[in-house]
């Protein structure tokens, strides 16, 4: 017999504190496989920023840098333009790349910075205890949205792949889901593409990966997959943006 | 006298709102009350624990370096707080979950298996309240009466039914021998 | 008084404000003031209100100029990372002289640093973490009814002096409950703000707030303007309390640890040491002469704080070489212990007041 | 043939295993208790494993290693 | 005979600071011709921003703010959500909203804010001496790409309507050209709409006007005017990018 | 000595970077210290080196951040308000020991304020504009040499004490041309950057750059370890002129206001007064021993600044008391003028040494 | 019949309306500098003009009145 | 002697590098030398001016709050620094714009229609070089040779072959009775 599944190498034995059910751990899984698979773990750099994952360094074995709030494509673009050589990665969070981090992911993208964005979009803020994200659903509740989000007061949510997608810099950009097996796979290629893109020197590339907040939506972590097909796939369709037919 | 209370276990317990409702029936009974959480993100799925004082005169530090009551959920819990406890302190332990006594010997223990109890009376939530009904026999923390009260102005409306049973999770812990 | 509440810290900044006739926030979240967000997105929708969660502090400081620029009540809050990037806002609103309540739950730094409780952000409040010479109001609570005292106060002094009053906290006044007896009406003043912009209707001068002056004599005559405003609040708005005003070695400490002092004041005196407290309510205008009252019969100083000593340069410049000062200081969200000060006062006591 | 195997300290009792196991073979150990605090998943008849690995696919932290 | 042209009332008399030719001037009266026609200087608050405009104050005759550099939209918010009866706008350069407020620009847009943006592209920054800007076209020279604007380096163009046209916040975007008589009026029209779409209450709306710098460009204003025509236009497409069909 | 050229101080601190290995600049334009930007953009790409223009003077931090995580020679320049943006920025730098080298050409504040020189964020750079306890070394150059050569140190203190050195100049010294004199070869001191995360090419444990610790305890130690850092860099750092050392009265100042000072000491010797200069070269670490050094013979000393009164506080805390200390500031973007200093030095001759 | 009105004070010299004008007769005056250090532009021959208002409309100073 | 120049004019009318070329100049000729230009957006369409110093010594002030030689391209700026100069001073203005003479009697003054003669040289941009003719003609500012080498550096290489004619227009300044 051998062994057909295990927990990849470029993760840390490290046990992760996310909460029960939580898909950041898939995510990371995921980074993970493909620094495995493309073995590029020795000379990946990968970018945490703050949102629940703030301390991935703990589970990544690649070195790390911790960024400020929303400012990894910043600090991405520091490393990679410092280091060509190397591969550099950011992890984050709806609240961290699409709300304070807006003009950093923005531009990092319209420049066609040679970096790989991993874009966890749970739409809420996990970490600070479930407020609204930028993401977040209309009528969907949080501590900031107690009677549900109203277009008319909090705005609307943002297509963060959709938008970028109109600038010319990204080369690849995909939304992808974890709430199923079958999408997990699919999202695993859609990561390990992403950091072929870069190794390529293709240009920007971006994953979001629909994920859940078991948590901060009160749902169990099963419910909580099916909120992410019911819901918000609906509104945050999956597909590729840009670079469809980029082979790498 | 100053009750200087420790409450500390995992998060979901119910550490949290023990303690808050404790100072909220110390409040009731006319007294100085302070509460203070631990917060932040390590409690998800971690430990929970916080600072009561309830006081004849003004509290000074609701900050808590050494305690003389302590209520203790899980054994990490007890490891940490064991050793701040004064001497002649008293420790409230849920021994359903804590699998050991206290190691010193110049403080007063008490060990009851409130979890099993709960899971008893069908609800492991009121674990936290047997607990409290110990510590308030022992020391008289807060009057019986006032933590009635307090729990109905600390639980939301539609939890108020559940508060004979509440108060009957307190009797067991205060009987408990 | 009126109604008493056991409340958090943070949920009594909301409340207060929205009692001074607040009713509108703009703000971004972060540990551990998240309470205040939290409680004005419920409440203020309820009394005709705006709460709006702000995509970054940066836009949140940039909302209440807004606000603050029409004449509205408006305050903001946030902790340490957070008030770092509203520093540009903040020399704006001095520099245009916007009156605005600004919130800073501290917590330990420097960087992402932690969420425990913290003082370490005292010079950027005090001293002026954003570019130029202005200063802002701060006030440092030390319990949750203070909180709630304290932050009605600000929008008075916000409005009286067109300018920053800051709240500065820790996250332990913020996360904590205590009792809070709430006023039945707020003693709210009330300002003609002639110069906000809401629209001239045709029938006034344009109103402009603005912070540039390119000809420097012009810049510099704003500018002293602003130092005049500031020497009034100094001579007007010291606020600080003294306790046990004989004693022979004081304890400077402010916010929280003012309270672990009071603690320390009591075990001092068991054991003959006559120790007091002098705890500065306002940070800046920083209360000198609160030192001139003790000084006479003050042997030495010991100032307390959660941070590598920063309010110790003004004890420092306060007593001038005066009296000999000391200090003992925790960081990382470590919080002075009562034993640790009795041990410095001891030591203060040997040295100075036993063989005097 | 094929078998998993649980790191059952690892395990926080999420289900989300115990939901996609086409065979159904999954379940909470609600006499257990992990060191976090936590009922973990185990298997409850091995021999009806397919080792088709939707189990440890979905598993977010890593508890289960698949052989085949 | 009777004035068939002179200044709106909403213009000040204070002599405008700008350089020859330069058409932040025709903007300026294009806005103040809207606050005319439709009668509302009286109840307009202005933000000015950072850029050769800083002072527009000086020049609008309106109640202004001047915001720190790239947060007009930000501000414009704290006003419009204090004061939802007055009418509020911002003006802005391509460097103050493109990039420094980024951010701002794309949240007040996605809040579908009730504020109107006056947006002025001269793909340059002309207030600090002709530095590069989000919008500089490819090859073009600025002080920071002396050998030319390459995509490689210095990354793309952003193209602000067509990015922000992707978030369900904005009612009205159109970009329209100063180079010519016809484009001026056109241009008139949209800065009128954009006004009226506020009032309505309808949500956001934006209007680029492509503009020029003779200064920084090195060229005659005449010759800038060609340039705008020639080589901006066919990289910044004019026209309606949302709420086409909108009545106002 | 080599090359002389008549150059702008800001070309000169650009050039200087690049002499001293540093070959990745990013930056935001902002007056008046544009020419860096200028410089750089012109000059590294053909030397190899990436300059940069950030979509902001947040996001230029953050990219200094990460590559100097890098371990490479890295610059960003500014000037006041764009400085205030990089708190954040500059206080996770501290809390991760990052070397990084910051240029702030000061203009007058606040807010938008104007683009004349000052002083006036002193107490930004020096006490700690972000959040949490840090530190920062500040080089105040007063000259176009000084600019070249301090620049080039800034990146060996930077490597040498793994956080931000900030060069600190006003709005004249950036713009104004002077004679440079370049070394033939630069001292540049090469540093093993362990730390640096580069990739671990699976040879090495993983490298992390991070400034946070939830742990209070591990906060706490981080914290102490950085202090003892700054007492040690305190303790030999410090840098300093001492002009005409046996004067009665002592003017304290930086930058270009040293070199008016010291046209009013000749001034001054031409009417009996006998006045001298006290120059810290470091802002932060302040020198205070200077002061010990002139202490005895000294009667007064005279603080010039183009601010409200910054350093003065520092100038007062090295003295303690121990010798009257006045003071006179212009802001706005109006320099101090000989005449009116003379004016003061006048005074407090008259008051201090003329009847003693 | 038509007129136009330059405040030649306010005028920067830039020529964008003798561009513009389809009756070609504004010019600029060499021979005069105002205040502002500009030849400010002027019409040729009043009698051609128009009332078009296209140097009106293009002019960034708003030099030009039109009336007809 | 320190000579403290103040240069001053319209925007694009040279006299930032008419500043720049003395203090070029002054360094060649061995000289401690600076040059503060005013910067910044006011200049644009507005004044430009600039304080140049040349000394045998160290430069202590690059920042003049006085001159002692003081060259005027327009007239605001000869209403501005006129009052700047000090007794004995030199100022030197270009009549063909300014239509004033400086109104103290205690400062030497120099009227040349430089822009004139510029232009009928053929370009109007040397019309600083003529003021600075008459400038180093009566102070000795730089020399001349000096200046002529000056030149050579500052102006950029296709621009070389004016410096004969811009040398004829410094002869022209400093013969101008
Ligand atoms: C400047 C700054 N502002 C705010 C915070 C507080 N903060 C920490 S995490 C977070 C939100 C994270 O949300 P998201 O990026 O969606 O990540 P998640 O936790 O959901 O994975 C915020 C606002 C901070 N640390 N720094
Ligand atoms: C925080 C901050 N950063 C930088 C500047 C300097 N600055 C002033 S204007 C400007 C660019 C303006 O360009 P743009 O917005 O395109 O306006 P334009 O001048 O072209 O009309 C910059 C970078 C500033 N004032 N504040
Ligand atoms: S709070 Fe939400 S996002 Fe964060 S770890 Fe828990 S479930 Fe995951
Ligand atoms: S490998 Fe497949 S069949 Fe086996 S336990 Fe896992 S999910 Fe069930
Ligand atoms: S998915 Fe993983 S963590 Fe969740 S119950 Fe199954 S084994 Fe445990
Ligand atoms: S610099 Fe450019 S944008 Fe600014 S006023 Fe001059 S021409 Fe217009
Ligand atoms: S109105 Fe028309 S015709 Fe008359 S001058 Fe102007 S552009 Fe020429
Ligand atoms: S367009 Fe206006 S400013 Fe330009 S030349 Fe004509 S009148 Fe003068
Ligand atoms: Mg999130
Ligand atoms: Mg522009």
């Amino acid at each position: 017999m051998a062994i057909v599944f295990q927990k990849p190498k470029a993760l840390k034995d490290t046990p992760m504190h996310y909460c029960p059910g939580c898909t950041h751990g898939i995510a990371h899984r995921l980074v993970a496989e493909a620094l495995d698979e493309l073995d590029i773990e020795g000379k990946t750099i990968g970018i945490a920023s703050v949102g629940c994952s703030y301390n991935s360094y703990d589970y990544f074995g690649c070195d790390m840098i911790q960024a400020p709030h929303g400012r990894a494509p910043a600090v991405a673009t520091g490393v990679k333009r410092s280091k060509p050589d190397n591969v550099v990665f950011t992890y984050q969070g709806d609240g961290d790349l699409a709300a304070i981090g807006t003009a950093e992911i923005v531009h990092a993208a319209a420049r066609g910075e040679k970096i790989t964005v991993i874009f966890i979009n749970n739409t809420i803020y996990g970490m600070t205890s479930g407020q609204m994200a930028p993401t977040t659903l209309l009528n969907q509740y949080s501590t900031t949205t107690p009677y549900g989000r109203i277009a008319d007061q909090h705005g609307f949510p943002i297509n963060v792949c959709e938008m970028l997608a109109t600038l010319e810099g990204p080369a690849y950009i995909e939304r992808v889901s974890l709430h199923d097996v079958k999408h997990i796979k699919k999202a695993k290629q859609a990561v390990k593409k992403a950091f072929k893109v870069q190794i390529a020197n293709k240009g920007f590339s971006l994953v979001e990966l629909l994920s859940t907040c078991p948590t901060n939506w009160g749902l169990s972590p099963v419910e909580s997959l099916k909120r992410v097909e019911d819901d918000m796939i609906p509104h945050y369709p999956l597909g590729v943006f840009k670079g469809k037919d980029l082979e790498v | 006298m100053v009750h200087e209370v420790i409450l500390a276990g995992f998060g979901g317990q119910g550490i949290l709102s023990a303690g808050r409702l404790l100072a909220e029936a110390g409040m009731l009974d006319g007294n100085h009350v302070s509460w203070l959480p631990s917060y932040g993100p390590e409690m998800r799925g971690g430990t929970a624990n916080c600072n009561v004082v309830v006081s004849k005169t003004p509290v000074d530090s609701p900050v808590l370096n050494s305690c003389n009551e302590l209520v203790i959920m899980n054994k990490p819990s007890l490891d940490k707080f064991e050793t701040m406890v004064e001497k002649g302190g008293i420790v409230i332990i849920d021994s359903s979950i804590v699998d050991r006594d206290v190691k010193r010997d110049d403080i007063n223990s008490f060990l009851i298996p409130a979890t099993n109890i709960a899971s008893e009376m069908g609800n492991m939530a009121f674990a936290n309240i047997i607990l409290l009904g110990k510590l308030i026999k022992e020391r008289q923390t807060v009057s019986v009466e006032n933590f009635e009260k307090a729990l109905y102005a600390v639980l939301s409306e539609r939890k108020h039914h559940l508060i004979p049973q509440e108060m009957e999770a307190l009797k067991i812990g205060m009987d408990y021998k | 008084m009126g109604q008493k509440l056991l409340m958090k810290g943070n949920e009594a900044i909301a409340e207060a404000a929205i009692r001074a006739g607040c009713l509108h926030y703009f703000g971004y979240p972060i540990t551990p003031q998240t309470e205040i967000s939290h409680y004005m997105a419920k409440k203020l929708p309820k009394v005709g209100g705006v709460f709006l969660q702000a995509e970054s502090e940066v836009a949140a400081i940039n909302m209440v100029y807004g606000s603050g620029s029409t004449g509205t009540r408006v305050m903001t809050s946030s902790s340490s990372p957070g008030i770092s990037l509203k520093q540009e806002g903040l020399s704006y609103i001095a520099g245009s002289q916007i009156p605005a309540v600004v919130v800073n739950i501290v917590r330990s730094g420097p960087g992402l640093g932690g969420i425990q409780p913290a003082q370490s952000d005292y010079f950027q409040s005090c001293k002026g973490g954003g570019h130029g010479d202005y200063r802002q109001i701060v006030l440092a609570p030390s319990s949750v009814q203070e909180l709630y005292e304290l932050t009605v106060e600000a929008f008075n002094l916000a409005d009286r002096y067109r300018m920053v009053a800051m709240i500065m906290g820790d996250g332990n006044l913020g996360q904590m409950m205590e009792v809070v007896e709430f006023r039945n009406e707020e003693p709210i003043e009330h300002y003609d703000k002639q110069w906000a912009t809401v629209g001239h209707e045709n029938s006034r001068e344009q109103n402009v707030v603005t912070s540039i002056h390119l000809n420097p004599a012009v810049l510099e005559k704003m500018n002293l303007d602003l130092q005049e405003k500031y020497r009034v609040i100094k001579e007007k708005e010291c606020r600080y309390e003294i306790y046990n005003q004989d004693a022979d070695i004081f304890i400077v400490a402010y916010g929280i640890v003012a309270r672990i002092a009071k603690s320390v004041i009591e075990m001092a005196k068991d054991k003959g040491i006559n120790v007091g407290l002098l705890r500065p309510i306002t940070l800046w205008p920083f209360p000198d002469q609160a030192f001139d009252q003790v000084i006479d019969k003050a042997k030495a100083f010991l100032t307390v704080e959660m941070s590598s000593g920063q309010m110790l340069e003004d004890v420092k410049l306060a007593l001038n070489g005066r009296k000999p000062v000391y200090f003992h200081g925790r960081m990382g969200g470590m919080v002075p212990a009562r034993d640790d000060i009795m041990k410095e006062i001891r030591n203060i006591y040997n040295l100075h007041v036993k063989n005097d | 043939m094929a078998k998993v195997t649980f790191i059952s300290e690892k395990c926080k009792g999420c289900e989300l295993c115990v939901n996609v196991c086409p065979k159904h073979i999954i379940a909470m150990n609600k006499q257990n208790l992990n060191e976090k605090g936590y009922h973990p998943a185990y298997v409850t008849d091995m021999d009806k494993c397919i080792g088709c690995a939707f189990c440890a696919t979905i598993c977010p932290d890593c508890v289960i290693i698949v052989e085949k």
